[in-house]
């Protein structure tokens, strides 16, 4: 399946992208799908622990299983305001 | 009546203000955030935002309807800005107006405080000497 | 810095605000009035304001000292229009900055409840066929 | 003694005076001197437990004893904001 990954603030400076097509095999999770994407750049990403996992624009665990289409975005907690 | 707005010029308050309550209501409580020029004893130059813009939008506005449901309030604005913004420039605007203030003064508490845990935007503070992305300290 | 003002024209929310707060500080939280259209069922067409002004000014001063004193806000303003104020138009603006929100939500409250017990201002709602002093109300 | 009367909003309205100047008996207080002006005028002020009393712009007892050249202001309660 293709997924889109989205990398913001820190996560994009330690990624290298903003954004990105990734094909994924099926039943892969949000957290698999940046594992693939860090072994695939060769770069890990700091804190990782800390990161917070959306999926088309809802917040959601790192364990939960993408589909065809979907649009993950991978950030550091926000600090607005 | 809700406005929510990300935006790359300074926020005006007049204008922001002036749509936000109508003749029915008595009062309006505003919160006026702007970047600190101290940050941990190194010199804030400017502050750089940056947001999953469609997403933020998103949670701006399940947080004003969570506000308008707890709460009597009438309007809710919120306006963050994006891009660079000097430290004595507001970053954010929030505004609720309320026939009493004590509701107001509740929904605006709640307001802040949930854009603050959950609307995706970070800031980014830039030094004389370098930057650092506020939401990777520990 | 305290500003405290009594003023027959409409308060001007961009000056007002902007000279609230500065670089150190980073929230400024404000309240703004606003006379209500409906009273009791009576509609008001506009409201006449009037305050025994020197003292006025003292018990501000004494709030806004008082406030200072007890949170860590750094500037207060207050701004009461006198005269004809029509209902969709500011009677008051509040203001305070400080470097936490927390702090200011406590004092700002502080403020707005001292005011409306202590400050000689007194309200005179205008209707079609009448007014009355709100004061005088049982 | 002389003292300086002021009335506001409603009790200005009913005595129909904003300032008058009183000539008293030493010893009179607050309330007595307000008396004293509602005789003279002939006139009663409503709600008269209600009212609020200031000497030299600073609240005050109806009890306070008044001196010479003191400046009483006689209200209802305050309604501001």
């Amino acid at each position: 399946m293709r997924i889109t990954i989205k990398a913001f603030a820190s996560v994009k400076d330690s990624l290298g992208f903003s954004e990105r097509r990734l094909d994924l095999s099926s039943g892969t999770t949000a957290e698999g799908a940046v594992r693939a994407v860090e072994r695939e750049l060769g770069v890990g990403i700091p804190d990782f622990d800390s990161l917070l996992f959306a999926v088309n624009e809802e917040y959601c665990r790192r364990d939960r299983v993408l589909r065809e289409n979907d649009v993950l975005a991978l950030f550091p907690p926000v600090s607005g305001g | 009546m809700k406005t929510l707005r990300l935006q790359n010029e300074p926020i005006d308050y007049t204008s922001a203000l002036a749509a936000t309550g109508t003749v029915e209501d008595g009062a309006v409580l505003a919160f006026i955030g702007t970047p600190r020029r101290d940050s941990g004893g190194r010199t804030v130059e400017h502050i750089f935002y940056e947001a999953y813009e469609s997403m933020a939008l998103k949670e701006m506005d399940r947080i004003a309807d969570e506000a308008m449901a707890a709460w009597p309030i009438t309007d809710c604005l919120i306006v963050h800005r994006m891009g660079r913004v000097d430290p004595d420039k507001a970053s954010i605007l929030v505004a609720v107006s309320s026939r009493h203030r004590e509701e107001g003064f509740a929904a605006l508490r709640f307001i802040i405080d949930t854009i603050k845990k959950t609307v995706p935007i970070w800031k980014k503070e830039v030094y004389a000497d370098g930057s650092e992305w506020v939401s990777d300290r520990v």
